[in-house]
Protein backbone atom coordinates (compact mmCIF):
# COMPACT_ATOMS: atom_id res chain seq x y z
CA UNK A 1 0.00 0.00 0.00
CA UNK A 2 2.60 2.11 0.93
CA UNK A 3 5.14 1.09 -1.97
CA UNK A 4 6.91 3.99 -3.81
CA UNK A 5 6.28 6.34 -0.97
CA UNK A 6 9.30 8.52 0.09
CA UNK A 7 9.55 10.07 3.34
CA UNK A 8 12.07 12.61 4.75
CA UNK A 9 12.85 13.28 7.64
CA UNK A 10 15.70 15.98 9.02
CA UNK A 11 17.15 16.33 12.21
CA UNK A 12 19.62 18.24 14.08
CA UNK A 13 23.07 16.59 13.94
CA UNK A 14 22.97 15.92 17.81
CA UNK A 15 23.06 12.74 19.76
CA UNK A 16 19.54 13.96 21.01
CA UNK A 17 17.80 13.67 18.14
CA UNK A 18 18.98 9.95 17.01
CA UNK A 19 15.86 8.05 19.24
CA UNK A 20 13.83 10.07 17.06
CA UNK A 21 15.02 8.90 13.59
CA UNK A 22 14.39 5.21 15.45
CA UNK A 23 11.03 6.22 16.38
CA UNK A 24 9.81 7.41 12.72
CA UNK A 25 11.93 4.57 11.21
CA UNK A 26 9.71 2.04 13.72
CA UNK A 27 6.51 4.12 12.05
CA UNK A 28 7.37 3.26 8.49
CA UNK A 29 8.41 -0.47 8.92
CA UNK A 30 5.71 -1.30 11.39
CA UNK A 31 3.55 -0.33 8.23
CA UNK A 32 5.32 -2.33 5.96
CA UNK A 33 4.82 -5.10 7.99
CA UNK A 34 8.41 -5.70 8.74
CA UNK A 35 9.27 -8.11 11.70
CA UNK A 36 9.61 -7.14 15.11
CA UNK A 37 13.71 -8.93 14.52
CA UNK A 38 13.88 -7.10 11.33
CA UNK A 39 12.79 -3.63 12.73
CA UNK A 40 15.05 -4.15 15.62
CA UNK A 41 18.18 -4.90 13.20
CA UNK A 42 17.05 -1.29 11.01
CA UNK A 43 16.90 0.20 14.35
CA UNK A 44 20.48 -0.35 14.93
CA UNK A 45 21.68 0.12 11.52
CA UNK A 46 19.93 3.56 11.33
CA UNK A 47 21.20 4.71 14.68
CA UNK A 48 24.91 3.69 13.94
CA UNK A 49 24.97 5.80 10.59
CA UNK A 50 23.05 9.04 12.54
CA UNK A 51 25.70 8.96 15.62
CA UNK A 52 28.67 8.38 12.90
CA UNK A 53 27.17 11.62 11.64
CA UNK A 54 26.93 13.07 14.87
CA UNK A 55 30.40 12.54 16.03
CA UNK A 56 32.66 12.29 12.70
CA UNK A 57 30.49 14.54 9.85
CA UNK A 58 30.72 18.23 11.34
CA UNK A 59 34.57 19.80 12.94
CA UNK A 60 33.00 22.46 14.59
CA UNK A 61 29.94 23.44 13.14
CA UNK A 62 26.63 23.38 15.73
CA UNK A 63 24.36 23.91 12.80
CA UNK A 64 25.19 20.39 11.22
CA UNK A 65 21.95 18.54 10.21
CA UNK A 66 21.15 14.66 9.27
CA UNK A 67 19.09 14.03 6.63
CA UNK A 68 17.15 10.52 6.48
CA UNK A 69 15.25 9.38 3.34
CA UNK A 70 12.69 6.65 3.33
CA UNK A 71 12.00 5.00 0.36
CA UNK A 72 10.08 1.85 0.22
CA UNK A 73 9.05 -0.31 -3.07
CA UNK A 74 7.64 -3.35 -3.04
CA UNK A 75 10.72 -5.69 -2.00
CA UNK A 76 12.98 -3.09 -0.13
CA UNK A 77 12.92 -0.45 2.32
CA UNK A 78 16.09 1.89 1.29
CA UNK A 79 17.14 3.87 4.14
CA UNK A 80 19.23 6.66 3.14
CA UNK A 81 21.52 8.69 5.81
CA UNK A 82 22.70 12.09 4.07
CA UNK A 83 25.30 14.80 5.49
CA UNK A 84 26.71 18.18 4.58
CA UNK A 85 29.65 17.37 6.51
CA UNK A 86 33.42 16.96 5.65
CA UNK A 87 33.68 13.47 4.75
CA UNK A 88 35.97 11.02 6.52
CA UNK A 89 35.75 7.26 4.92
CA UNK A 90 38.40 6.20 2.65
CA UNK A 91 37.62 7.77 -0.43
CA UNK A 92 37.38 4.18 -2.16
CA UNK A 93 37.66 0.74 -1.99
CA UNK A 94 36.86 -1.36 0.96
CA UNK A 95 34.80 -0.33 3.63
CA UNK A 96 37.32 -0.91 7.01
CA UNK A 97 34.58 -2.85 9.59
CA UNK A 98 36.34 -4.38 12.69
CA UNK A 99 34.95 -6.57 15.53
CA UNK A 100 35.85 -8.45 18.45
CA UNK A 101 35.73 -12.15 17.08
CA UNK A 102 39.05 -14.01 18.35
CA UNK A 103 40.63 -11.24 20.18
CA UNK A 104 41.97 -11.09 23.49
CA UNK A 105 40.74 -9.22 26.42
CA UNK A 106 43.82 -6.52 25.86
CA UNK A 107 43.22 -6.60 22.24
CA UNK A 108 39.61 -5.16 22.16
CA UNK A 109 38.78 -1.69 22.47
CA UNK A 110 35.96 0.62 22.29
CA UNK A 111 34.94 1.93 18.95
CA UNK A 112 35.12 1.28 14.64
CA UNK A 113 32.07 -1.18 15.75
CA UNK A 114 29.26 0.64 13.73
CA UNK A 115 29.87 -0.10 9.97
CA UNK A 116 30.49 -3.77 11.21
CA UNK A 117 26.83 -3.93 12.37
CA UNK A 118 25.41 -1.70 9.76
CA UNK A 119 26.73 -4.36 7.14
CA UNK A 120 25.95 -7.37 9.31
CA UNK A 121 21.81 -6.35 10.02
CA UNK A 122 21.28 -5.01 6.77
CA UNK A 123 20.84 -6.98 3.19
CA UNK A 124 23.26 -3.95 1.46
CA UNK A 125 25.06 -1.07 2.98
CA UNK A 126 26.63 1.76 0.17
CA UNK A 127 28.76 5.01 0.96
CA UNK A 128 28.82 7.32 -1.24
CA UNK A 129 31.34 9.98 -0.73
CA UNK A 130 30.51 13.80 -2.52
CA UNK A 131 29.29 17.01 -0.94
CA UNK A 132 29.18 15.27 2.71
CA UNK A 133 28.37 11.44 3.15
CA UNK A 134 25.28 9.58 2.50
CA UNK A 135 25.17 5.96 3.85
CA UNK A 136 22.62 3.92 2.09
CA UNK A 137 20.96 0.81 3.81
CA UNK A 138 18.73 -1.16 2.07
CA UNK A 139 16.37 -4.16 4.11
CA UNK A 140 14.56 -6.84 1.96
CA UNK A 141 10.72 -6.60 2.94
CA UNK A 142 9.94 -10.78 1.21
CA UNK A 143 10.73 -12.49 4.62
CA UNK A 144 8.76 -9.83 6.37
CA UNK A 145 5.69 -10.26 4.28
CA UNK A 146 6.19 -14.14 4.19
CA UNK A 147 5.80 -14.19 7.86
CA UNK A 148 2.45 -11.74 8.08
CA UNK A 149 -0.03 -12.73 4.99
CA UNK B 1 16.78 14.28 27.68
CA UNK B 2 13.69 12.84 28.99
CA UNK B 3 14.71 11.97 32.37
CA UNK B 4 13.45 8.36 31.82
CA UNK B 5 15.57 7.55 29.10
CA UNK B 6 18.06 5.46 31.11
CA UNK B 7 17.25 4.47 34.55
CA UNK B 8 19.93 2.45 37.15
CA UNK B 9 18.55 0.27 40.35
CA UNK B 10 21.25 -1.39 42.91
CA UNK B 11 20.87 -4.72 44.27
CA UNK B 12 23.34 -6.47 46.72
CA UNK B 13 23.45 -10.29 46.82
CA UNK B 14 25.91 -12.06 48.58
CA UNK B 15 29.40 -10.97 47.22
CA UNK B 16 27.83 -9.01 44.23
CA UNK B 17 26.34 -5.76 43.70
CA UNK B 18 23.90 -5.85 40.50
CA UNK B 19 23.19 -2.99 39.01
CA UNK B 20 19.40 -3.21 36.89
CA UNK B 21 20.39 -0.98 33.68
CA UNK B 22 16.79 -0.10 32.29
CA UNK B 23 15.55 1.32 29.12
CA UNK B 24 17.61 2.97 25.68
CA UNK B 25 21.43 2.95 26.01
CA UNK B 26 22.28 4.85 23.23
CA UNK B 27 24.93 8.24 22.40
CA UNK B 28 22.69 10.50 23.88
CA UNK B 29 22.93 8.96 27.49
CA UNK B 30 26.55 7.27 26.97
CA UNK B 31 28.34 9.65 29.24
CA UNK B 32 25.14 9.51 31.81
CA UNK B 33 26.14 5.87 32.12
CA UNK B 34 29.78 6.23 32.03
CA UNK B 35 29.38 8.17 35.11
CA UNK B 36 26.64 5.47 37.05
CA UNK B 37 28.97 2.60 36.22
CA UNK B 38 32.15 4.34 37.62
CA UNK B 39 32.10 3.66 41.26
CA UNK B 40 31.22 0.13 40.93
CA UNK B 41 33.89 -0.12 38.93
CA UNK B 42 36.57 0.49 41.88
CA UNK B 43 34.71 -2.11 44.18
CA UNK B 44 37.05 -4.97 42.87
CA UNK B 45 36.60 -7.24 46.22
CA UNK B 46 32.74 -8.04 44.92
CA UNK B 47 31.82 -9.47 41.93
CA UNK B 48 30.02 -6.92 39.46
CA UNK B 49 27.06 -7.90 37.83
CA UNK B 50 24.89 -5.72 35.06
CA UNK B 51 21.27 -6.97 34.76
CA UNK B 52 20.11 -6.22 31.19
CA UNK B 53 16.52 -7.63 31.47
CA UNK B 54 14.94 -4.01 30.76
CA UNK B 55 17.71 -2.89 28.85
CA UNK B 56 15.02 -2.37 25.41
CA UNK B 57 17.79 -0.94 23.15
CA UNK B 58 21.79 -0.88 22.92
CA UNK B 59 23.84 -0.24 19.83
CA UNK B 60 27.68 0.12 19.23
CA UNK B 61 28.09 2.85 21.50
CA UNK B 62 26.29 1.16 24.63
CA UNK B 63 28.49 -1.71 23.54
CA UNK B 64 31.64 0.21 23.50
CA UNK B 65 30.63 1.20 27.15
CA UNK B 66 30.75 -2.06 28.19
CA UNK B 67 33.91 -2.97 26.45
CA UNK B 68 35.67 -0.09 28.47
CA UNK B 69 33.84 -1.71 31.62
CA UNK B 70 34.96 -5.13 30.96
CA UNK B 71 38.86 -3.92 30.33
CA UNK B 72 38.77 -1.93 33.74
CA UNK B 73 37.39 -5.30 35.87
CA UNK B 74 40.23 -7.53 34.27
CA UNK B 75 42.70 -4.66 35.04
CA UNK B 76 41.91 -4.65 38.50
CA UNK B 77 41.12 -8.57 38.23
CA UNK B 78 37.48 -8.35 39.35
CA UNK B 79 34.72 -10.28 38.29
CA UNK B 80 32.20 -8.51 36.40
CA UNK B 81 29.19 -10.63 34.44
CA UNK B 82 25.64 -9.59 32.70
CA UNK B 83 22.52 -11.58 33.29
CA UNK B 84 19.20 -11.77 31.54
CA UNK B 85 20.29 -10.34 28.47
CA UNK B 86 17.31 -9.70 25.82
CA UNK B 87 16.97 -11.24 22.55
CA UNK B 88 17.46 -8.32 20.19
CA UNK B 89 20.36 -6.99 22.94
CA UNK B 90 21.86 -10.84 23.11
CA UNK B 91 21.88 -10.47 19.12
CA UNK B 92 24.05 -7.79 18.84
CA UNK B 93 26.46 -9.26 21.82
CA UNK B 94 26.83 -11.68 19.26
CA UNK B 95 27.79 -10.23 16.16
CA UNK B 96 30.19 -8.36 17.34
CA UNK B 97 31.98 -10.38 19.83
CA UNK B 98 31.74 -9.11 22.86
CA UNK B 99 29.40 -12.23 24.02
CA UNK B 100 32.76 -14.44 25.57
CA UNK B 101 34.09 -11.34 28.03
CA UNK B 102 30.92 -10.66 29.34
CA UNK B 103 30.17 -14.01 31.32
CA UNK B 104 26.68 -13.72 30.14
CA UNK B 105 24.08 -15.53 32.35
CA UNK B 106 20.75 -16.37 31.50
CA UNK B 107 19.10 -15.64 34.99
CA UNK B 108 20.31 -14.19 38.25
CA UNK B 109 22.96 -16.57 39.62
CA UNK B 110 21.81 -16.39 43.16
CA UNK B 111 24.98 -16.15 45.42
CA UNK B 112 27.09 -17.60 42.28
CA UNK C 1 18.27 20.94 25.96
CA UNK C 2 16.82 20.94 22.27
CA UNK C 3 15.90 24.69 21.80
CA UNK C 4 16.08 26.37 18.68
CA UNK C 5 16.11 22.71 16.71
CA UNK C 6 14.34 22.10 14.08
CA UNK C 7 12.94 19.05 12.87
CA UNK C 8 11.26 18.66 9.39
CA UNK C 9 9.32 15.18 8.12
CA UNK C 10 7.86 14.73 4.37
CA UNK C 11 5.04 12.28 3.82
CA UNK C 12 3.04 11.34 0.91
CA UNK C 13 -0.01 13.34 0.92
CA UNK C 14 -1.79 9.93 1.71
CA UNK C 15 -4.32 9.53 4.74
CA UNK C 16 -1.94 5.95 5.81
CA UNK C 17 0.92 8.40 6.51
CA UNK C 18 -0.88 11.21 9.02
CA UNK C 19 -0.48 8.79 11.79
CA UNK C 20 3.76 8.88 11.27
CA UNK C 21 3.45 12.19 11.51
CA UNK C 22 1.76 12.17 14.86
CA UNK C 23 4.45 9.55 15.62
CA UNK C 24 7.21 12.09 15.01
CA UNK C 25 5.55 15.05 16.84
CA UNK C 26 4.49 12.46 19.78
CA UNK C 27 8.68 12.28 19.90
CA UNK C 28 9.46 15.42 19.92
CA UNK C 29 7.10 16.95 22.17
CA UNK C 30 7.76 14.02 24.55
CA UNK C 31 11.20 15.45 24.39
CA UNK C 32 9.93 18.72 25.65
CA UNK C 33 8.48 17.51 28.64
CA UNK C 34 5.05 18.40 27.10
CA UNK C 35 1.96 16.95 29.05
CA UNK C 36 0.17 13.60 28.17
CA UNK C 37 -2.80 16.24 27.72
CA UNK C 38 -0.80 19.19 25.55
CA UNK C 39 0.41 15.77 23.62
CA UNK C 40 -2.48 14.85 22.65
CA UNK C 41 -3.89 18.13 22.14
CA UNK C 42 -1.34 18.84 19.29
CA UNK C 43 -1.97 15.66 17.89
CA UNK C 44 -5.67 16.30 16.87
CA UNK C 45 -4.56 19.92 15.84
CA UNK C 46 -1.65 18.16 13.67
CA UNK C 47 -3.76 15.28 11.95
CA UNK C 48 -6.86 17.93 11.54
CA UNK C 49 -3.87 20.01 9.44
CA UNK C 50 -2.67 17.48 7.50
CA UNK C 51 -6.27 15.85 6.35
CA UNK C 52 -7.09 18.43 5.34
CA UNK C 53 -4.07 18.67 3.22
CA UNK C 54 -4.49 15.29 2.26
CA UNK C 55 -8.09 16.34 1.33
CA UNK C 56 -8.43 19.46 -0.10
CA UNK C 57 -5.39 20.90 -1.50
CA UNK C 58 -4.22 18.44 -4.34
CA UNK C 59 -6.80 18.10 -6.91
CA UNK C 60 -5.73 14.87 -8.81
CA UNK C 61 -2.42 14.98 -8.08
CA UNK C 62 -0.83 11.45 -6.92
CA UNK C 63 2.30 12.94 -6.10
CA UNK C 64 1.66 15.57 -3.48
CA UNK C 65 2.91 15.75 -0.57
CA UNK C 66 2.98 17.42 2.87
CA UNK C 67 5.99 19.08 4.72
CA UNK C 68 5.97 19.23 8.86
CA UNK C 69 8.23 21.42 10.44
CA UNK C 70 8.74 21.23 14.33
CA UNK C 71 10.26 24.36 15.47
CA UNK C 72 11.02 24.39 19.25
CA UNK C 73 11.89 27.40 21.35
CA UNK C 74 12.72 27.65 25.05
CA UNK C 75 8.50 28.86 25.15
CA UNK C 76 6.42 27.38 22.20
CA UNK C 77 6.47 24.49 19.83
CA UNK C 78 6.02 25.64 16.63
CA UNK C 79 4.37 23.18 14.15
CA UNK C 80 3.83 24.15 10.33
CA UNK C 81 2.09 21.94 7.68
CA UNK C 82 2.66 22.88 4.44
CA UNK C 83 1.64 22.37 1.12
CA UNK C 84 2.13 23.24 -2.38
CA UNK C 85 -1.67 22.74 -3.49
CA UNK C 86 -4.41 24.70 -4.99
CA UNK C 87 -5.24 26.64 -1.92
CA UNK C 88 -9.09 26.82 -0.59
CA UNK C 89 -9.49 28.82 2.15
CA UNK C 90 -10.91 32.39 1.86
CA UNK C 91 -7.66 34.47 0.89
CA UNK C 92 -8.13 37.43 3.86
CA UNK C 93 -10.09 37.84 6.88
CA UNK C 94 -11.71 35.84 9.40
CA UNK C 95 -11.41 31.83 9.72
CA UNK C 96 -14.05 29.88 9.16
CA UNK C 97 -14.87 27.44 12.12
CA UNK C 98 -18.02 25.42 12.89
CA UNK C 99 -19.56 23.43 16.06
CA UNK C 100 -22.03 21.15 16.60
CA UNK C 101 -23.03 23.59 19.67
CA UNK C 102 -26.61 24.94 20.18
CA UNK C 103 -27.76 23.00 17.10
CA UNK C 104 -30.50 20.27 16.92
CA UNK C 105 -29.90 16.87 15.61
CA UNK C 106 -31.16 17.96 11.99
CA UNK C 107 -28.93 20.83 11.69
CA UNK C 108 -25.52 18.52 12.66
CA UNK C 109 -23.44 17.61 9.53
CA UNK C 110 -19.89 16.00 9.43
CA UNK C 111 -17.58 18.13 8.31
CA UNK C 112 -16.04 21.48 8.60
CA UNK C 113 -14.85 20.72 12.06
CA UNK C 114 -11.13 20.59 11.60
CA UNK C 115 -10.11 24.50 11.84
CA UNK C 116 -12.55 24.18 15.06
CA UNK C 117 -10.19 21.76 16.79
CA UNK C 118 -7.14 23.29 15.72
CA UNK C 119 -8.02 26.47 16.92
CA UNK C 120 -9.46 24.92 20.58
CA UNK C 121 -6.54 23.11 20.87
CA UNK C 122 -4.23 25.15 20.17
CA UNK C 123 -2.67 28.69 21.31
CA UNK C 124 -2.36 29.86 18.02
CA UNK C 125 -3.31 29.07 14.57
CA UNK C 126 -2.53 30.42 11.49
CA UNK C 127 -3.00 30.07 7.95
CA UNK C 128 -1.10 31.44 5.19
CA UNK C 129 -1.66 30.65 1.44
CA UNK C 130 1.17 31.28 -1.25
CA UNK C 131 2.24 29.21 -3.24
CA UNK C 132 -0.10 26.15 -1.63
CA UNK C 133 -1.08 26.46 2.33
CA UNK C 134 0.73 26.81 5.13
CA UNK C 135 -1.21 26.13 8.48
CA UNK C 136 1.13 27.08 11.78
CA UNK C 137 0.23 25.38 14.72
CA UNK C 138 1.78 27.00 18.07
CA UNK C 139 1.66 25.38 21.93
CA UNK C 140 3.16 27.21 24.82
CA UNK C 141 5.71 25.17 26.72
CA UNK C 142 5.41 26.49 29.93
CA UNK C 143 2.50 25.07 31.57
CA UNK C 144 3.62 21.62 30.72
CA UNK C 145 7.50 22.64 32.08
CA UNK C 146 5.78 23.99 35.47
CA UNK C 147 4.39 20.50 35.53
CA UNK C 148 7.11 18.21 34.66
CA UNK C 149 9.87 20.76 37.08
CA UNK D 1 -2.84 -0.05 6.75
CA UNK D 2 -1.16 -2.09 9.88
CA UNK D 3 -4.37 -4.91 10.10
CA UNK D 4 -4.56 -3.65 14.27
CA UNK D 5 -5.13 -0.14 13.72
CA UNK D 6 -8.85 -0.35 14.15
CA UNK D 7 -10.18 -3.19 15.57
CA UNK D 8 -14.05 -4.23 16.50
CA UNK D 9 -16.05 -6.60 18.83
CA UNK D 10 -19.31 -6.77 19.51
CA UNK D 11 -21.47 -8.40 22.75
CA UNK D 12 -24.64 -8.48 22.86
CA UNK D 13 -26.49 -7.44 26.29
CA UNK D 14 -30.75 -7.52 26.57
CA UNK D 15 -31.86 -5.70 23.92
CA UNK D 16 -28.32 -4.20 22.85
CA UNK D 17 -25.55 -4.71 20.75
CA UNK D 18 -22.69 -3.19 22.17
CA UNK D 19 -19.92 -2.51 19.59
CA UNK D 20 -16.14 -2.60 21.15
CA UNK D 21 -14.21 0.05 19.01
CA UNK D 22 -10.44 0.21 19.40
CA UNK D 23 -7.60 1.75 18.17
CA UNK D 24 -7.22 4.47 16.24
CA UNK D 25 -10.27 5.83 14.44
CA UNK D 26 -8.55 8.21 11.33
CA UNK D 27 -8.72 9.25 8.11
CA UNK D 28 -6.39 6.34 7.34
CA UNK D 29 -9.80 3.57 8.68
CA UNK D 30 -12.72 5.75 8.17
CA UNK D 31 -14.29 3.53 5.59
CA UNK D 32 -13.50 0.57 7.73
CA UNK D 33 -15.14 1.92 10.30
CA UNK D 34 -18.43 3.18 8.05
CA UNK D 35 -18.43 -0.02 6.65
CA UNK D 36 -18.35 -2.06 9.56
CA UNK D 37 -20.87 0.15 11.65
CA UNK D 38 -23.63 -0.08 8.50
CA UNK D 39 -25.10 -3.52 9.53
CA UNK D 40 -25.84 -2.13 12.83
CA UNK D 41 -27.23 0.67 11.70
CA UNK D 42 -30.18 -1.12 10.64
CA UNK D 43 -31.11 -3.10 14.00
CA UNK D 44 -33.73 -0.33 14.58
CA UNK D 45 -35.36 -2.93 17.21
CA UNK D 46 -32.17 -2.74 19.49
CA UNK D 47 -30.23 -0.25 21.16
CA UNK D 48 -26.59 -0.10 19.70
CA UNK D 49 -23.95 1.20 22.05
CA UNK D 50 -20.40 1.90 21.14
CA UNK D 51 -17.96 1.27 24.32
CA UNK D 52 -15.18 3.29 23.23
CA UNK D 53 -12.89 2.49 26.41
CA UNK D 54 -9.90 1.15 24.45
CA UNK D 55 -10.13 3.77 21.53
CA UNK D 56 -6.81 5.46 21.25
CA UNK D 57 -7.15 8.33 19.40
CA UNK D 58 -10.40 10.14 17.17
CA UNK D 59 -10.21 13.49 15.30
CA UNK D 60 -12.71 14.95 13.33
CA UNK D 61 -12.70 12.52 11.02
CA UNK D 62 -14.24 9.89 13.78
CA UNK D 63 -16.53 12.60 15.44
CA UNK D 64 -17.78 12.71 11.75
CA UNK D 65 -18.79 9.23 11.23
CA UNK D 66 -20.42 9.57 14.37
CA UNK D 67 -22.49 12.76 13.24
CA UNK D 68 -24.06 10.23 10.64
CA UNK D 69 -24.19 7.37 13.36
CA UNK D 70 -26.39 10.07 15.38
CA UNK D 71 -28.46 11.02 12.14
CA UNK D 72 -28.98 7.35 11.24
CA UNK D 73 -30.28 6.08 14.08
CA UNK D 74 -32.58 9.53 14.64
CA UNK D 75 -33.85 8.87 11.26
CA UNK D 76 -34.91 5.43 12.29
CA UNK D 77 -36.10 6.02 15.43
CA UNK D 78 -33.83 3.97 16.91
CA UNK D 79 -31.84 4.30 20.13
CA UNK D 80 -28.02 5.06 20.32
CA UNK D 81 -25.61 5.79 22.93
CA UNK D 82 -21.61 5.66 23.77
CA UNK D 83 -20.19 4.56 26.86
CA UNK D 84 -16.73 4.55 28.45
CA UNK D 85 -15.01 7.32 26.82
CA UNK D 86 -11.58 8.01 27.52
CA UNK D 87 -10.74 11.22 28.95
CA UNK D 88 -8.86 12.77 25.65
CA UNK D 89 -11.51 11.56 23.60
CA UNK D 90 -14.26 12.67 25.59
CA UNK D 91 -12.74 16.40 25.32
CA UNK D 92 -13.53 16.10 22.10
CA UNK D 93 -16.76 15.32 22.12
CA UNK D 94 -17.59 18.09 24.15
CA UNK D 95 -15.39 20.56 22.60
CA UNK D 96 -17.30 20.16 18.83
CA UNK D 97 -20.41 20.16 20.98
CA UNK D 98 -21.01 15.86 19.88
CA UNK D 99 -21.75 15.01 23.61
CA UNK D 100 -25.45 15.74 23.96
CA UNK D 101 -26.33 13.65 21.11
CA UNK D 102 -24.43 10.51 22.36
CA UNK D 103 -25.97 10.06 25.66
CA UNK D 104 -23.28 9.27 26.90
CA UNK D 105 -22.57 6.75 29.93
CA UNK D 106 -19.69 6.28 31.95
CA UNK D 107 -20.01 2.23 32.38
CA UNK D 108 -21.49 -0.18 31.01
CA UNK D 109 -25.43 0.71 30.70
CA UNK D 110 -26.41 -3.14 32.02
CA UNK D 111 -29.77 -3.92 30.63
CA UNK D 112 -30.32 -0.63 30.40
N1 LIG E 1 29.10 10.52 8.24
C1 LIG E 1 30.46 10.43 8.35
N2 LIG E 1 31.22 11.52 8.08
C2 LIG E 1 32.56 11.45 8.19
N3 LIG E 1 33.25 10.35 8.57
C3 LIG E 1 32.55 9.24 8.86
C4 LIG E 1 31.13 9.23 8.77
N4 LIG E 1 30.71 7.98 9.11
C5 LIG E 1 31.82 7.26 9.41
N5 LIG E 1 32.94 8.00 9.25
C6 LIG E 1 34.34 7.53 9.45
O1 LIG E 1 34.36 6.12 9.37
C7 LIG E 1 34.94 5.56 10.55
C8 LIG E 1 34.37 4.20 10.90
O2 LIG E 1 33.03 4.30 11.36
P1 LIG E 1 32.40 3.18 12.31
O3 LIG E 1 32.71 1.84 11.75
O4 LIG E 1 30.95 3.50 12.46
O5 LIG E 1 33.15 3.27 13.70
P2 LIG E 1 33.30 4.47 14.75
O6 LIG E 1 32.26 5.50 14.45
O7 LIG E 1 33.11 3.83 16.08
O8 LIG E 1 34.70 4.98 14.55
C9 LIG E 1 34.75 6.63 11.61
O9 LIG E 1 35.67 6.53 12.65
C10 LIG E 1 34.89 7.91 10.81
O10 LIG E 1 36.24 8.26 10.63
N1 LIG F 1 -4.50 22.52 2.96
C1 LIG F 1 -5.63 22.98 2.37
N2 LIG F 1 -5.67 23.23 1.05
C2 LIG F 1 -6.79 23.68 0.47
N3 LIG F 1 -7.94 23.93 1.13
C3 LIG F 1 -7.98 23.71 2.44
C4 LIG F 1 -6.84 23.22 3.14
N4 LIG F 1 -7.17 23.10 4.44
C5 LIG F 1 -8.45 23.48 4.56
N5 LIG F 1 -8.95 23.86 3.36
C6 LIG F 1 -10.31 24.37 3.10
O1 LIG F 1 -10.86 24.83 4.32
C7 LIG F 1 -12.11 24.19 4.59
C8 LIG F 1 -12.37 24.04 6.10
O2 LIG F 1 -11.51 23.05 6.66
P1 LIG F 1 -11.93 22.32 8.00
O3 LIG F 1 -12.42 23.31 9.01
O4 LIG F 1 -10.74 21.53 8.44
O5 LIG F 1 -13.14 21.38 7.64
P2 LIG F 1 -13.30 20.19 6.57
O6 LIG F 1 -11.93 19.77 6.18
O7 LIG F 1 -14.04 19.13 7.32
O8 LIG F 1 -14.11 20.78 5.45
C9 LIG F 1 -12.03 22.89 3.83
O9 LIG F 1 -13.30 22.37 3.52
C10 LIG F 1 -11.26 23.30 2.58
O10 LIG F 1 -12.10 23.88 1.63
Amino acid sequence: MINDALVSLTVPARAEFVDLVRLTLYGIAAKLDFSYEDIEDMKVAVSEACNNVVLHAYAEEPEGVVHIDFAATEHHLRISVRDNGRGGFQPTGEMQTSNLHGKSIEEIRSGGLGLYLMQALMDEVEVCQDLGTVVVLTKRRTAAKAQTL
Amino acid sequence: MQTDKLKFRTENREGQTVVYVAGELDLEVASKMRDAMEPFLELSDRKLVLNLRDLKYIDSTGIGILIGMVKARHARKAAFAVEEVPANVRKLFDLTGISPFLNVTPAPAEGA
